[in-house]
């Protein structure tokens, strides 16, 4: 059975339908990528599956549902969300936003723990760690918000166009930290991104949405050969 | 009492009259005389509105003892907030859409000259306003407004008067409420000390309303080396002056006005020997004064307020002013017997000859005339001995020019 | 000279009367990112609350207890019930209905217990153990618990887990949902606490006052200009805006401006001093980079 | 990105269904709406009783004033509690010219908001630095002081101090006309020519610079808006309106006093608007009425339920906050924001 089973999903902002019936397996240990264009619902999926959107259809994660909780309870579940623009907290500083990713833990050592490894990965919170969030650059936001996510000690992150604004440098060393803590910390990831190269580069396997519809599936290196693809979203 | 049942007895006999009169009487049937009111029941004002209600609560009890000459009372009282504009409307459409026969007890100085003009220009009675301004007893220019309390002005002058004859030398401090009332009374003290006043006092401070505490002011007195202080303020400062008095350790001759006067709402929350020596003026008795423990007219009250208003407040004075106003108006009506127009009601309320009020002190009485607008002239000083506002020296009479 | 230390240690107790409203403004700004213009009613309410407990024979300190539990259940049903449903309604909304609390709490405390001031007991002894006739015990006490309570609610929002997602629930829930706090439960304490604060204030206010529905009326205008001149989102700043409040306030009506204009000019002074510092003496300018 | 506009289109009005007042474009169904309204605002005062002209005259004095709060907060996005003061302002500017200078009353209506206009953009130029509650603090200390320097023992020469100041409502020259439906139709007036200049206003250039600095300050200075000058020149135009509210306030009242001024007359006016609904104009009457009749109808509501219990008048603060709370219950958006989301819900092109 795959970690999260997402079926005939359907998603609604107010009168208007975003999401169509969208089916998708995420199965664990893995990165699972969402492609689509501008409006396509990656997004949308995202926000279902955290339940911050009306919705229905089911969403199952470890055969559990998740349809009609609460979002903090789905948190609770061990799904961690690193939304569209960041999330940062931005009136308290980075360190007391990383207390806020771990407040689900319980266990002061625990959580200790759980931020020198944070470091570890992004050593340049570290020198912020008393500074005002909301002070911090777009990359060291960017750094901020994954590293909130890693507090939850999560087993699912969804990660929400973690590229969007970024310099080329700065988000070659985040995929690659991604990359890492994925497989040392054995987190699973689901990455919605426009920037289709860097996706595929990063995932495993990878679903292409059109209009609130899955049109395409299969492996990072199946999708990237595909022609139609290649055209439209690698532009080569 | 007696005279209700005689009135009661009489209601038969003149029925027939009644009705014929009555009935080109405006706000007046054969079975009923409407009143109108406003009072502020809601808002920053809103502790004032337990005279308009207590009145409310003293028509009740004339309806259920027959009513006034077979009449019963309808009293239609209007939440105004304080706010004169409000006042406007509510009296409109007390005297436009209710038609009431007048108004009566209207409360507030502000709220009252909205509508001033107004009443006398209707020609409906305004009577016995509920305001301790000098403005409402003008007959020649206002016709149809009466007053009823001793004016701030004339308890101004007492108290002028008093620090004349009592502390020519003395160094006196003058606190009051920036508003009509407030500076109504300095008036009256200016009216009566002259130039002494501009020597002999020393300093002035006022406080307004939304004051959390008036500690400054009253560190501010004390500095002047003031030995007579003249405090004209509502018993909530008033109890705050006392007590922040006898803190910093200020003792001059403290002279209270008549609106703090009172045991259970000043003297006691301050504490009742903080505020030994006190002297002030009063023209009713204060229920809770020990002195009246076992006054007939006292006890008549109580059971009323028990009877009648039990949500009410027993240690509020304004309760017993609501009861002695509204048996003026009792008085006024009996007269009018079945003549209810409102030249009538008028000619009633300014032809009171020394009638007697429950509640007011021993010897005071109503009075007016056609060209005396203020019904009550008379007061008596008062000194506070720990448990008693004991009364010494005659009833002053000022007589308001 | 004896004058300016007395009226200057006035103003600190009077400051410390608007610096404990202040610290409950500032608690439920921290919580709900918004100004509660009833929380002097509620506070008032509060304290008859504890008042009638007392007549009723409780000693000082269970009729404190009591009255604060009562508070704090109180606030979190007041969001429960009234706030719960509107969530999603504009912030001008929301402040009609607290301007719509404030009536109701008003004039409830006078139809059941009437305008005429009442006495409420001190809990502080009733001498100084020196000798001094600058300042009462009660005031020193103010001035204590005002400072104690400074400091747990400093603690709190600083230190514990719970301030900082309540701060974080308050500022940006959507972020919060996502991290686990439960947005619901943190509007709901926020608002118990910041209750159960006003009913300290309310408590600690009423023997120097005395005890009447409209008693904070003024006090409710100096407290909020006390915690927007501080800085609404620092407890600190609050009560240092309250003691300069009451100390501009008594100096000025002595020395500048009198009595009659001193709450115009404590105003004025402070609006000016908002000119140059737009988020108050020691409010964070809140920087975002995009 | 997508979803919004579709909900644009949707909400777009089908052109067929247009029509053209005063220059100004219009929906059929408004269309409707608003000649009804003027017809029954013409003939009303001549159905119903000279009290009830007064209070609708009255209603109306208020309209304004929220009209003119409304052109600030709802339409630029600054927040008032100090419109008693201008509201004062214009009042003692036409209560002292009538009763002082012997002005007649027409000609101190127009000084009267100019004074304001004046006043309004001053105070504007230091809360352009102010935001959010700390402006809220600004204005309510305006507000505050108001009545106090209104009482001011220096100024009473020229206030008249704590006893206010009487003035005569104007005589009506028109014979078939009573004193009341006179006032009624001044105030009309005045109101409606109020009323096509803020339509005008918010509709143009102006407006669209006014509300993109609601909608987003840091957007509307990159786009070349001075915002400086459109925020203070807002805050004069409310100040103007809500100026000849009180003016036009004092003719109704004849009679100005501090104490009807006080700043809970500015919390009434906020109330009003919330309920009207923020950001629309013909809201504005309704939020007069609110104020007007609201109060009256919890009065009533409480003598009818306890009758003739003294006790109970305390309740009457209780019923009117009931009333404020339920209000927001059913219309969180005001009465603007129900119509607006009636609207969209059931009479989409096509439906």
């Amino acid at each position: 059975m795959a970690m999260l089973e997402v079926r005939g999903l359907e998603a609604f902002y107010g009168h208007t339908q975003a999401l169509h019936g969208l089916d998708f397996d995420l199965e664990e240990g893995g990165i699972t990528t969402i492609l689509g264009a501008n409006g396509a619902g990656k997004t949308t999926t995202l926000r279902s599956i955290c339940g911050m959107v009306s919705n229905n259809g089911s969403i199952t994660f470890d055969g559990e549902g998740l349809i009609g909780k609460a979002t903090e309870n789905i948190v609770r579940k061990g799904i961690a969300h690193v939304p569209e623009g960041r999330g940062t907290f931005v009136r308290v500083t980075t360190e007391e936003n990383l207390r806020l990713g771990a407040f689900t833990v319980k266990g002061a050592k625990k959580i200790a723990d759980g931020m020198e490894r944070v470091y570890t990965y992004f050593p340049r919170l570290k020198e912020r760690r008393n500074q005002q969030a909301g002070t911090l650059s777009g990359g060291e936001q960017q750094m901020l918000a994954v590293g909130r996510a890693m507090m939850l000690q999560p087993r699912l992150m969804l990660l929400d166009e973690p590229s969007f604004g970024l310099a080329p440098l700065i988000v070659k060393e985040l995929f690659e930290i991604l990359r890492t803590i994925n497989q040392e910390e054995g987190v699973s990831m689901l990455l919605v991104e426009q920037n289709a190269t860097l996706a595929l580069g990063l995932a495993d396997h990878a679903y292409l949405l059109e209009t609130g519809r899955v049109v395409m599936s299969g492996t990072s290196d199946d999708i990237a050969s595909d022609e139609n693809v290649r055209k439209s979203y690698l532009g080569y | 009492m007696k005279t209700l049942h005689v009135a009661t007895a009489a209601v038969a006999a003149t029925m027939w009259a009644g009705a014929a009169i009555a009935g080109n009487a405006p706000g007046v049937t054969s079975t009923e005389i409407k009143i109108g009111n406003t009072n502020p029941y809601s808002g920053p004002a809103s502790s004032y509105g337990t005279i308009g209600k207590s009145i409310g609560a003293c028509w009740n009890w004339v309806n259920d003892t027959g009513g006034i000459n077979g009449r019963k009372i309808k009293w239609i009282s209007l939440d105004d907030g304080y706010s004169p504009p409000k006042t406007k409307e509510q009296i409109r459409k007390l005297v436009e859409r209710e038609k009431v026969a007048f108004t009566f007890q209207t409360l507030g100085t502000p709220t009252n000259s909205a509508v001033h003009r107004y009443m006398n220009k209707k020609q409906v009675p305004h009577l016995f306003v509920a305001t301790g301004a000098t403005k409402w007893g003008q007959p020649k220019k206002f016709p149809w407004t009466m007053g009823w309390q001793p004016n701030y002005q004339t308890v101004g002058a007492i108290f002028g008067n008093y620090i004349l004859q009592n502390y020519p030398q003395g160094k006196v401090a003058v606190m009051y409420q920036n508003d009509d009332y407030g500076k109504d009374y300095v008036i009256g003290m200016k009216r009566a000390m002259g130039d002494k006043y501009a020597k002999q006092v020393v300093k002035q401070e006022t406080y307004e309303v939304t004051d959390p505490t008036i500690d400054s002011q009253i560190i501010a007195l004390a500095g002047s080396g003031a030995d007579v202080f003249v405090n004209i303020s509502i018993p909530k400062f008033a109890a705050q002056a006392i007590k922040k008095m006898h803190a910093i350790g200020w003792k001059p001759a403290h002279i209270l006005n008549d609106v703090a006067a009172s045991i259970a709402s000043t003297y006691k929350p301050a504490g009742l020997e903080k505020a030994k020596g006190i002297i002030s003026v009063d023209f009713y008795k204060d229920p809770n004064d020990p002195e009246w423990k076992d006054d007939p007219e006292t006890n008549a009250w109580r059971a009323w307020m028990d009877k009648y208003y039990p949500g009410g407040d027993k240690s509020n004075k304004m309760n017993a002013y609501g009861y002695a106003v509204c048996h003026t108006m009792i008085e006024v009506l009996k007269k009018a017997g079945n003549d209810l127009s409102r030249e009538n009601i008028m000619k009633q309320a300014s032809s009171l000859k020394e009638v007697h009020l429950p509640m007011l002190l021993p010897g005071m009485y109503a009075d007016t005339s056609p060209t005396d607008f203020y019904p009550l002239e008379q007061m008596q000083m008062t000194r506070f001995d720990g448990t008693r506002s004991v009364r010494f020296g005659p009833l002053i009479s000022a007589e308001t020019e | 000279m004896d004058q300016f230390l007395q009226q200057t240690l006035s103003g600190l107790a009077n400051g410390a009367i608007y610096a404990s409203l202040a610290l409950a403004v500032v608690m439920i700004y921290q919580a709900i990112d918004h100004f509660n213009f009833a929380q002097g009613e509620m506070a008032m309410f509060s304290t008859f609350i504890a008042w009638q407990l007392i007549a009723w024979g409780a000693p000082y300190w269970v009729a404190f207890v009591v009255c604060l539990a009562i508070s704090f259940i109180g606030g979190m049903a007041i969001e429960r019930i009234i706030f719960a449903p509107i969530h999603d309604a504009p912030a001008l909304s929301h402040v009609v209905v607290f301007i719509a609390l404030t009536l109701i709490f008003n004039a409830m405390a006078g139809f059941i217990w009437e305008f005429t001031i009442k006495e409420f007991p001190s809990p502080f002894p009733a001498e100084l153990p020196f000798e001094t006739k600058l300042i009462g015990p009660h005031e020193v006490g103010i001035v204590g618990i005002t400072l104690i309570m400074l400091g747990m609610i400093y603690v709190f929002f600083r230190f514990t887990p719970i301030g900082l997602a309540m701060r974080a629930a308050a500022a940006s829930p959507e972020s919060a949902r996502l991290v686990g706090i439960s947005v619901k439960k943190m509007l709901g304490l926020g608002w118990g606490l910041a209750a159960a604060v006003g009913a300290v204030a309310g408590m600690m206010i009423a023997p120097v006052v005395f005890l009447e529905p409209n008693m904070m009326l003024g006090i409710l205008l100096y407290g909020f200009a006390g915690a927007v001149v501080g800085g609404l989102t620092s407890p600190g700043g609050a009560v240092v805006g309250g003691f300069l409040m009451g100390v501009l306030e008594a100096l000025a009506g002595t020395y500048v401006i009198g009595s009659e204009l001193k709450l115009t000019f404590a105003l004025v002074v402070i609006v000016a001093v908002l000119l140059f510092r737009p988020a108050g003496l020691f409010g964070r300018v809140v920087v975002q980079r995009v | 990105m997508a979803l919004s506009d579709a909900k644009s289109v949707a909400m777009r009005p089908n052109p067929a269904h247009t029509a053209v007042l005063f220059g100004i474009k219009l929906p059929m169904w408004n269309l409707y709406l608003t000649v009804i309204g003027i017809a029954a605002a013409l003939v009303l005062p001549f159905v119903v009783e000279g009290f009830t002209v007064f209070q609708l005259t009255q209603a109306l004095v208020y309209a304004i004033a929220v009209l003119g709060l409304n052109l600030l907060t709802g339409f630029n996005g600054q927040f008032s509690l100090g419109h008693s003061a201008f509201y004062a302002l214009g009042a003692y500017t036409a209560a002292i010219m009538v009763e002082r200078y012997e002005v007649a009353f027409y000609w101190t209506i127009l000084p009267a908001g100019i004074i304001c206009f004046i006043g309004g953009f001053l105070f504007g130029l230091p809360a352009l630095r102010l935001e959010g509650l700390f402006l809220a603090l600004a204005t309510f200390a305006l507000a505050v002081a108001t009545p106090q320097l209104l009482r001011y023992e220096h100024f009473e020469g020229f206030t008249g101090g704590v006893q206010g100041i009487d003035l005569f409502k104007p005589d009506s020259p028109i014979e078939f006309l009573g004193g009341d439906q006179w006032l009624y139709f001044v105030v009309l007036v005045c109101g409606a020519l109020l009323v096509v200049g803020a339509w005008n206003l918010t509709r143009g250039r102006t407006g669209r610079a006014i509300m993109a600095i609601r909608d987003n300050p840091l957007a509307a200075r990159t786009m070349g808006i001075n915002t400086s000058l459109y925020k203070s020149v807002t805050f004069g135009v409310s100040g103007f309106y809500t100026g000849i509210a009180g003016a036009l306030g004092a003719a109704v009242a004849e009679f100005v006093a501090p104490d009807s001024f006080t700043f809970f007359l500015s919390v009434w006016l906020l109330v009003g608007m919330v309920i009207g609904g923020l950001g629309s104009i013909p809201a504005a009457i309704v939020g007069g009425l609110f104020i007007l009749y609201v109060p009256n109808i919890s009065e009533a509501l409480i003598g009818q339920v306890f009758g003739d219990d003294p006790s109970a008048k305390a309740l009457i603060g209780v019923a009117f906050g009931c009333f404020l709370i339920f209000a927001v219950y059913v219309m969180p958006n005001g009465l603007a924001g129900f119509v607006r989301w009636f609207v969209a819900r059931y009479s989409r092109p096509g439906i």
